[in-house]
């Protein structure tokens, strides 16, 4: 009991001095005091939450489908049979059974590309979260740690990137570099470190000043091992719970792109650029749009669930014990 | 004192807002793409000298530190330049356009608020329940939709097969509205124009639900998870320790309290709308300042994209120290 | 005026069934301080919640008879209830910090309780305070205020609670308890995040209340010393169940279940020589799924088989001393 | 007692926090950073062997005095010299050997310990300064300090939430074990414990006090505690030292307005103790204006007059070993 | 009240859906289809073109070419402007010098002198005659004349371009009640309207009261803009939602040819390989157009046997085409000593827009054991690519011929690259001296019959050179709802309301 309430009580002192900006990640969920937790009973956790367990094993089965797709495909996803072009599913009027979800607009196999375009969104996902995250956490926490001049211009570059609007940005990477996995990668990291950045910024300061880092000073450690192996085995719950959050706006963020006209852009299928240039069929293949659409909804909904879950097992307050 | 907290955002926005104009003059010019040439199109004839003269006429023969020193000049004396393309200052264009991305914002804003503060406070309160759990269903599919895709969809279902709602554009013409302010629903009510006032509410809705289901989704689950936290709160058993009905527990005690974070996050979604509405304002041929961007971009009109960007950046910067300021008021505890 | 019987509150928890508040008897005269002792977690502050009816999802008082002044509270409706809570029936939380709402003033707060139970249309308010409800109000507000002993209570009525230190913020919330004259008040270790000169403040306000309006008050505390010093009764309770029950200076000086006399020993004495303190060994044990017997035979310096078999009565020891321990009499400290 | 070299010495300490404002109220409105007079010109002699209880209110400056002394802050002025060597100039080698002289045991013990790290992993951190590397050394060393705070060997790669409180607070004692101090600052080692556990913990401090002729600085606002466990006790209020005393003379004659006010306000159980309580004016100021002359006056009960509020007493010795900062004793 | 004198009781309101934002209402002062589109219902120029593309006298009453370099043109008389002031030669005179003088528009020049040649200058001889003269002859100058509208000289004098661009005054058939660039311009009739070329009937004011374009960028937006009968016309219509929109009984489909030549340029500088025309030939030979008419195009579209878009002046019809052979393609290739493709590989560049028949062509040329893949760039970054070379070979583009003359495409697309003018869409950096000499000689010659023989001559050497895959002009294809009255989609893309009416 009295663990969850000198978390209770140190999280509103600290709600109320931060900034909106703060604010806002803290209840996207951020503000993570992981007292009781290890990992061993973490699977279990992750059980009493079915949304969050059901959001892992899709987005376990999406991971395979994409590291299989080759074994997976009934049909070429890259070059299609012109005849082919807007077959509609197989139990539609006209559909073809060896195609089940019909074909696209240049009659190569729907769902031979869903299952390939998995790759390119999920590693859209997994590598700008990545990256994003380790730039943004090794920042955030030495600007944190130390303050002073590193702290100031990388808060005030952190700023002016904030102030920048996102897609506008991701657009004009986007058109400099032209289209291309890294571009997009590229672009959406370019950005996406920021929130990382303040997060571990804020959770960093907090930290800081946490009497088992004063122990960690008086028992003779150095900087760098305090803040690796005090205070960022603290905070990467956040983190994670972060990054889940944000993998899904970043593989929409792909999708909008490709809206834009600036996705990945090759014969390579992406479920962005799929939907996007499906979407001029809508009204008669409606199909060739949505099916992707509907892969790439449930993926994102899958990765919000299991990060929502995450937040709530990975935050003491939550739990009723 | 609260004044001098204002001035010093203001000031601290400064180099940011340099910065910004900086990043975006290198951006633009660095990017591969020659806004004369693109702009002579891919038909007719073209002389060397007219590129030449254009080139000259937009400054673009001369080195990069030189068109960077006239663009920061110009800027401190707050001219944006004129637009390559459309051959107008692109103060103007801004001012023309800005109105209407404005106003889509705040549609969006108050689509979110009406619809997610509600479903925010019932499925906290009745946590648990199976409207918590359709409400928060339908949150994570708001925010897992692709919003191009979502609008499409509106547009099908509402204009095409409902004729509910109409596909597109901002207001016909043909309702008459005399534009005073440049925002329509304001400048309906001042005139006393009440059919262009509805017919500019009928426009504005499927624009706004698109651009705000991700941020109603959002707020509905931040309030319901800042509402369950201040319903644990001491001074809520306080206030039922006093006598007081629950739904004054709820409404009058608790609500105040969780809307303090949700406020501030819905302030701050501002400046979200205001740089993420382009592919809203594409869908639904919403004439304002984000398609304006994207077509500058595409043109290479580098003082149009120049200024947008630095005005985006400026509403940004006004909408995080309105967050704050209306953050005050909200919430005792912080003097700005 | 309160009589608490078998008063049992159980929380369904995923590790067992926590018995927050286990078959507690009590009972308090008018004008009666009594002082609720023991551990952190051992069920103090769900006993007063119990009597108000508020405890906590997923809490539910599982039995017993509460009877406030001739009525049993556990079997009126819930709109019955509420007009009793706050007019007749107040509560004081522990941390003053938490307790208050940050977004409202304090002078609407303290005068929230007065606009609930409709006082200042009642006819000693109408005499005293005036017709106009508004401005009575205010009067009363700033009343109650200055008899808890806020300083310029006029600024501070507009002020917000986190402009008021711990010690002012405590005072607030005892003028809210106060606010319509409550027969009896649950003061929920009132005095616990303050410091000591504070404390002292705050307990001789309480008293003084208790003097001059006849309150009722059940004080929860852990701290022996300050039950012994304030209090005609102290009832120790041990994870959830009362343990020993009887006048101060009886449970002080001569303590009958072997908890207390832990507890006295493992208090350092401030007298003129330096006497060895001795712990109890052990931990205050985990309530979720407590096996039958007594909670606390596993730390007992005199345990027997017994004592985990099956379920301690209350015994009477002297006319109003009672102890929860099977072989208490004889072990004498 | 007091004729041998103090262990620890202070003089002038004073550790100011900067509450910073903006440049702009700074050039607007002419403001300047604002201090926080956590601890102000405080002389204070701590010496072999003994317990030096610091008792004061919330906020008084007391967790800063004992941070400061063993170089977790650096002094904003004044000196400490521990063994006489001046202990905010220590660098590199040095201040790891004093790393291993003096240590601190904090308050909360929920705080205190890394929740992501094994008994083993903190406890290894200091043996690792203290220049032991090989693993099998280091593991027979933690399960002797376990042993010795009164943990079994089984809990060697638990996690911090799997103790009680009490358990935890003897993680905290072994983790400053470990560099086998002399000089150990417990800064309200007991403050959050159950009062039934509160009694262990302070029983295994006193004996480990005996066992390795520790010195501590025993920090809390409990007075009875303080009573019990110290030899001598500094008395503070708003970052000054207001008296000092061997115990049994504070108690028994305690000088200071405050210092009596404070021992009047014990609850206590025992009745021989209750004396009739001072009950004080007001709230404690805060430490970021204090008020001028000699910071009690504001709730003083024996105000002297107009020198009160104008002069700052100093701290002279009424008797022996028995210092106070008064007007009334000047 | 409307011309035919009945009574109407509605006001009458045509809408139309765009797909691209209008730049600006000055006809000078830019470079884009969308913008002229709605200039020109505001303006009527010199000359105009009739559906089939022939040039017919509009605002002039005829015109004569009185030496290689010079004509003549003679105005109309009693045209009025929108303002009531009289349209006169001085007009004429001023709205050309204001295109050729730099600086001459607010202190900005105009973006289209290009469009003009090598015109010298304009005099005006009389009040209603005016005189233009050449440097050089320039044989197309008549087709291209219907690219510029005729502004009103005193008008801008007195307020500026500034503000006539925001309140234009032409002679058109529609006068500006209202603009948004990007959101809708609203015309209404100009009832004083002189009538528009006789040529092409009916003749007199325009048919509705309002026009309205309305901007709306998105295509399955504008689609469902005219299901639900928000628009009343729209461009751009999605080839594959033809079927889908004549299927609806309330809209009609209109198409008529482009002029856009569609083409896959072959890189000879950058990428080796193609300096072989078995090579280029191949690939042609390998990619059946046909069938990706058929099939990508829905049918839409025009084969484009050989360099020319089927129709234009000159038109070769000796040229049949490649015809696709795949065999023939893997026998070139190994006759180039590339058997089954080994050993090439390249990348096929395109557009958003215009990736699904890239997408197509490369699934053909990958049938010959070439390896393809094809990249989609934003233009503007893909333009300095093509003309610096970079790490490309082929692009699949489309070039503008809506003069429909092929000095207007080869100039731009097959002339050696000299400068900015000559070669400037010459993304195959394609070098024949022989086409060069014979192309020049061509510029000059004035008589129409030596025009032809020539450019069918110059059509045989860039077919056997296949410099690019010929492949096709798209057709346009726009869509009205079944109320618009006379209203046919014309090949440049122009949609000019003056004649359309709308039924009840
Ligand atoms: N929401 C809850 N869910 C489950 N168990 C609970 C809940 N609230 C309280 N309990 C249990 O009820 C028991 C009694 O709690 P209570 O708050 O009455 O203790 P207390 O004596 O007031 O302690 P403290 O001195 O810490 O205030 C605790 O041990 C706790 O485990
Ligand atoms: N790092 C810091 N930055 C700024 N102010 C501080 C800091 N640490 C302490 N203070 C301030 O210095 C004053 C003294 O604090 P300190 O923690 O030393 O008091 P304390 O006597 O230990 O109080 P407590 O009994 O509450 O632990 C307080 O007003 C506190 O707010
Ligand atoms: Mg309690
Ligand atoms: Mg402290």
């Amino acid at each position: 009991m009295k663990v969850n309430e000198t978390s209770v009580h140190f999280a509103q002192a600290s709600t109320s001095d931060r900034s909106p900006l703060q604010q806002h990640l803290y209840l996207l969920g951020i503000k993570l005091r992981l007292q009781r937790q290890n990992m061993g009973n973490f699977f279990q956790q992750l059980k009493r939450h079915p949304t969050a367990l059901l959001g892992a094993i899709v987005v376990i089965l999406y991971i395979l489908m994409a590291i299989f797709a080759p074994l997976l495909v009934p049909h070429d996803p890259f070059t299609g049979i012109l005849g082919n072009r807007i077959l509609p599913p197989k139990w539609y009027e006209g559909g073809k059974p060896e195609y089940v979800l019909g074909c696209d607009e240049l009659g190569r196999d729907l769902l031979s590309r869903i299952i390939y375009g998995a790759r390119v969104s999920i590693s859209v996902g997994l590598i700008s979260v990545a990256v994003s995250t380790v730039i943004g956490v090794t920042t955030g926490i030495a600007a944190g740690y130390y303050r002073g001049w590193f702290d100031e211009i990388f808060s005030r570059f952190a700023d002016l990137l904030l102030a920048f609007p996102f897609l506008i940005f991701a657009l004009g990477v986007m058109v400099a570099t032209g289209p291309g996995f890294w571009n997009l990668i590229f672009a959406l990291c370019f950005k996406g470190w920021v929130e990382f950045f303040r997060l571990a910024r804020g959770e960093t300061l907090s930290e800081k000043t946490k009497e088992y880092v004063e122990a960690a000073k008086a028992s003779g450690q150095g900087h760098l091992t305090i803040m690796l192996s005090e205070i960022m085995p603290n905070i990467i719950h956040s983190v994670i719970v972060l990054g889940t959050l944000r993998m899904g706006s970043l593989i929409i963020t792909e999708a909008s792109l490709s809206f834009l006209g600036l996705g990945v852009g090759t014969r390579i299928p992406a479920w962005g650029s799929m939907i996007s240039s499906g979407r001029q069929y809508m009204m008669n293949a409606w199909w060739i749009s949505t099916l992707p659409g509907m892969a790439l909804l449930l993926l994102v909904l899958s990765i919000n669930l299991l990060g929502e879950g995450l937040r709530d097992i990975l935050d003491p307050r939550l739990k009723i014990d | 004192m609260r004044l001098a907290r204002i001035l010093e955002r203001i000031l601290v926005a400064i180099p940011v807002m340099l910065g910004v104009a900086i990043v975006v003059f290198f951006f633009m010019r660095l990017s591969p793409g020659d806004p004369v040439d693109l702009m002579m199109g891919e038909a007719g004839s073209v002389s060397p000298r007219e590129m030449e003269a254009l080139a000259r006429e937009f400054r673009l023969d001369e080195p990069l530190h030189m068109q960077l020193y006239h663009f920061l000049t110009d800027l401190l004396r707050g001219d944006l330049g004129n637009s390559f393309v459309k051959r107008k200052p692109v103060a103007r264009l801004v001012r023309e356009h800005l109105p209407a991305t404005i106003e889509l914002a705040f549609g969006a804003l108050i689509i979110s608020l009406v619809i997610a503060i509600p479903i925010g406070i019932i499925s906290a309160v009745k946590q648990h329940s199976i409207l918590d759990r359709v409400s928060m269903a339908g949150a994570f599919l708001g925010i897992s939709m692709p919003a191009f895709w979502m609008g499409i969809v509106l547009i099908l279902v509402f204009s095409v097969f409902w004729h509910v709602f109409p596909s597109h554009g901002r207001l016909p013409f043909a309702v008459g509205l005399k534009t005073i302010t440049g925002f329509y629903t304001i400048d309906s009510i001042l005139t006393g124009n009440w059919s262009a006032l509805a017919s500019t509410l009928k426009h504005l809705f499927l624009p706004s639900l698109t651009l705000g289901a991700g941020t109603a989704a959002t707020v509905a689950r931040m309030t319901r998870s800042s509402m369950l936290e201040v319903l644990r709160q001491d001074y809520i058993v306080l206030a039922r320790a006093k006598g007081l009905t629950e739904y004054a527990v709820v409404v009058k005690h608790a609500l105040r309290n969780a809307l303090i974070p949700t406020v501030t996050i819905v302030a701050l979604q501002i400046g979200t709308f205001l740089g993420g509405n382009m592919i809203v304002e594409t869908v639904f041929g919403w004439p304002g300042l984000g398609r304006l961007v994207v077509d500058a971009i595409q043109r290479r009109d580098f003082p149009l994209v120049q200024g947008a960007v630095i005005v985006y950046a400026l509403t940004f910067v006004a909408a995080n120290l309105l967050a704050d300021i209306i953050y005050t008021f909200v919430n005792p505890k912080i003097e700005l | 005026m309160l009589e608490i019987k078998n008063l049992s509150t159980h929380f369904p928890t995923e590790r067992g069934l926590v018995k927050a508040v286990n078959n507690v008897s009590l009972s308090l005269a008018k004008g009666e301080i009594l002082g609720l002792v023991g551990e952190s977690g051992c069920g103090k502050s769900m006993t007063l919640l119990s009597i108000l009816r508020l405890v906590p999802f997923p809490g539910k008082i599982v039995g017993g008879e509460v009877t406030f002044r001739g009525c049993n509270l556990l079997e009126k409706k819930p709109a019955e209830m509420r007009t009793l809570r706050g007019q007749d029936i107040a509560m004081v939380f522990q941390d003053p910090m938490t307790t208050l709402n940050p977004v409202f003033r304090v002078g609407e707060q303290i005068g929230e309780s007065l606009r609930i139970h409709g006082a200042m249309g009642k006819e000693s308010f109408r005499r005293k305070y005036g017709e106009n409800r508004k401005i009575a109000e205010r009067k009363r507000v700033l009343e109650l205020m200055r008899e808890v002993g806020i300083p310029s209570a006029e600024e501070r009525y507009l002020e917000y609670p986190h402009q008021f230190s711990g010690g002012m913020q405590q005072r607030a919330l005892i003028a809210i308890a106060l606010s319509c004259n409550p027969k009896l008040l649950l003061a929920d270790e009132p005095t616990t995040a303050l410091d000591v000169t504070i404390q002292a403040q705050i307990l001789s306000l309480l008293e003084q209340i208790n003097k001059e309006h006849g309150t009722g008050i059940i004080l929860v505390t852990h701290d022996l010393g300050v039950a012994a010093e304030f209090c005609q009764r102290i009832a120790v309770m041990y994870a959830g169940s009362l343990v020993e029950i009887g006048p101060t200076d009886v449970v002080i000086e001569d303590p009958q279940h072997p908890y207390t006399i832990g507890l006295l020993r493992s208090i350092p004495k401030i007298t003129g020589k330096k006497e060895k303190i001795k712990p109890i060994f052990g931990n205050v044990p985990d309530l979720a799924g407590l096996a039958g017997g007594c909670p606390f035979a596993p730390r007992c310096d005199f345990v027997e088989d017994a004592c985990y078999s099956r379920d301690i009565p209350m015994r009477q020891i002297t006319d109003n001393h009672q102890v929860r321990c099977l072989n208490s009499q004889g072990q004498n400290v | 007692m007091a004729a041998a070299e103090p262990l620890v010495r202070t003089e002038g300490l004073t550790k100011y926090f900067t509450s910073r404002r903006s440049l702009v109220a700074k050039l607007v409105a002419r403001q300047k950073d604002r201090l926080i007079k956590a601890v102000d010109d405080v002389n204070l002699a701590i010496y072999p062997g003994e317990t030096l209880g610091l008792v004061g209110e919330s906020g008084c400056g007391k967790t800063t005095l004992g941070r400061t002394l063993i170089k977790l802050y650096e002094p904003t002025s004044g000196e400490i010299y521990y063994r006489n060597q001046l202990v905010h100039e220590m660098r590199g080698k040095e201040l790891t050997a004093f790393r291993k002289e003096a240590q601190i045991i904090f308050q909360n013990p929920y705080a205190s310990l890394n929740p992501r790290k094994t008994v083993r992993d903190i406890i290894s951190v200091p043996l690792r300064t203290r220049g032991l590397r090989e693993p099998r050394i280091i593991e027979e060393e933690i399960l002797n300090l376990l042993h010795r705070v009164g943990l079994s060997p089984r809990h060697i790669d638990s996690y911090p939430h799997q103790f009680s409180g009490g358990q935890r607070q003897r993680i905290g004692v072994a983790r400053a074990l470990a560099l086998q101090p002399n000089f150990i600052v417990a800064d309200e080692p007991v403050s959050a414990l159950d009062v039934s556990v509160q009694a262990q913990i302070i029983n295994l401090l006193e004996e480990l006090q005996e066992e390795y002729q520790l010195t501590y600085l025993f920090i809390t606002h409990d007075l009875s505690v303080v009573h019990y466990i110290s030899d001598r006790i500094a008395v503070m209020y708003l970052g000054h030292i207001v008296e000092t005393a061997p115990t049994t003379t504070l108690f028994s004659r305690p000088l200071h307005p405050y210092t009596q006010a404070l021992l009047s306000a014990i609850p206590s159980v025992d009745k021989s103790f209750r004396r009739k309580r001072i009950i004080l004016e007001g709230t404690v100021p805060t430490p970021l204006d204090p008020p001028p002359g000699c910071r009690f006056h504001t709730r003083c009960f024996a105000k002297l007059g107009d020198i009160c509020t104008r002069v700052t007493p100093s701290l002279v010795e009424v008797e022996k070993n028995h210092f106070v900062a008064c007007h009334h004793f000047e | 009240g409307p011309a035919d004198g009945v009574e109407e009781e509605e006001a009458k309101t045509l809408i139309v859906g765009l797909a691209q934002s209008v730049l600006t209402l000055d006809p000078a002062m830019h470079r884009d289809r969308t913008s002229e589109t709605v200039i020109r219902n505001m303006f009527d120029g010199l000359v105009t073109r009739t559906p089939s593309m022939d040039i017919v006298p509009e605002i002039a009453e005829s015109y004569t070419q009185l030496s290689p370099t010079e004509w003549e043109f003679k105005i109309r008389e009693g045209i009025t402007f929108h303002n009531g002031d009289p349209l006169t030669a001085d007009d004429v005179e001023f709205t050309f010098m204001r295109i050729l003088t730099e600086g001459a528009v607010d202190g900005q020049s105009s973006p289209r002198k290009g469009l003009l040649g090598s015109l010298l200058k304009v005099e005006k001889t009389d009040d209603y005659t005016v005189l233009f003269t050449f440097e050089e002859p320039w044989p197309i100058f008549l087709r291209m004349l219907p690219h510029q509208q005729i502004v009103p000289k005193n008008y801008i004098e007195e307020h500026g371009s500034e503000y006539f661009a925001e309140n234009p005054v032409g002679a058109g058939p529609f006068k500006l009640v209202s603009a948004a660039l990007d959101e809708e311009i609203v015309m209404e009739r100009f009832d004083d309207y002189y009538g528009g070329s006789p040529e092409i009937p009916p003749v007199g004011p325009a048919h509705v009261d309002t026009a309205i374009f309305q901007i709306i960028p998105e295509t399955s937006t504008r689609i469902a803009a005219l299901q639900a009968g928000d628009v009343h016309i729209i461009s751009n219509v999605p080839t594959h939602m033809v079927d889908q929109l004549e299927a609806d009984p309330n809209i009609a489909v209109k198409t008529c040819t482009g002029t856009n030549f569609f083409s896959v340029s072959l890189d000879m500088e950058v990428y080796e390989p193609f300096k072989d025309v078995r090579v280029r030939k191949a690939l042609n030979h390998a990619v059946d157009v046909d069938e990706i008419i058929a099939t990508v195009m829905d049918g839409l579209a025009i084969r484009c046997p050989g360099p020319c878009i089927p129709g234009s002046f000159g038109y070769n019809d000796a040229i049949t085409g490649y015809d696709y052979d795949l065999e023939k393609a893997k026998e070139l290739l190994a006759e180039a000593g590339y058997p089954n493709g080994e050993g090439l590989s390249f990348v096929l560049d395109t557009q958003d827009a215009h990736k699904d028949t890239a997408e197509a062509i490369a699934q053909y040329i990958e049938e010959t054991g070439i390896d393809v893949s094809v990249r989609v760039w934003d233009w503007g970054v893909l333009k300095p690519l093509l003309d610096e070379g970079g790490e490309r070979a082929a692009v699949f583009s489309s070039w503008g011929n809506s003069t429909m003359e092929p000095h207007d495409l080869f100039e731009p697309k097959f002339v050696s690259k000299l400068d900015d003018v000559l070669g400037r869409g010459n993304y195959s950096r394609y070098s024949n001296p022989e086409f060069d000499e014979l192309f020049f000689e061509t510029t000059v010659l004035i008589d129409d019959n030596e025009r032809i023989a020539n450019y069918k001559k110059l059509q045989e050497i860039l077919f056997e050179d296949a410099p690019v895959i010929f492949v096709y002009t798209p057709m346009v294809v726009e869509a009205c709802s079944t109320q618009v009255e006379r209203w046919e989609p014309s090949p440049d893309g122009r949609i000019n309301l003056h004649r359309v009416g709308l039924k009840e």
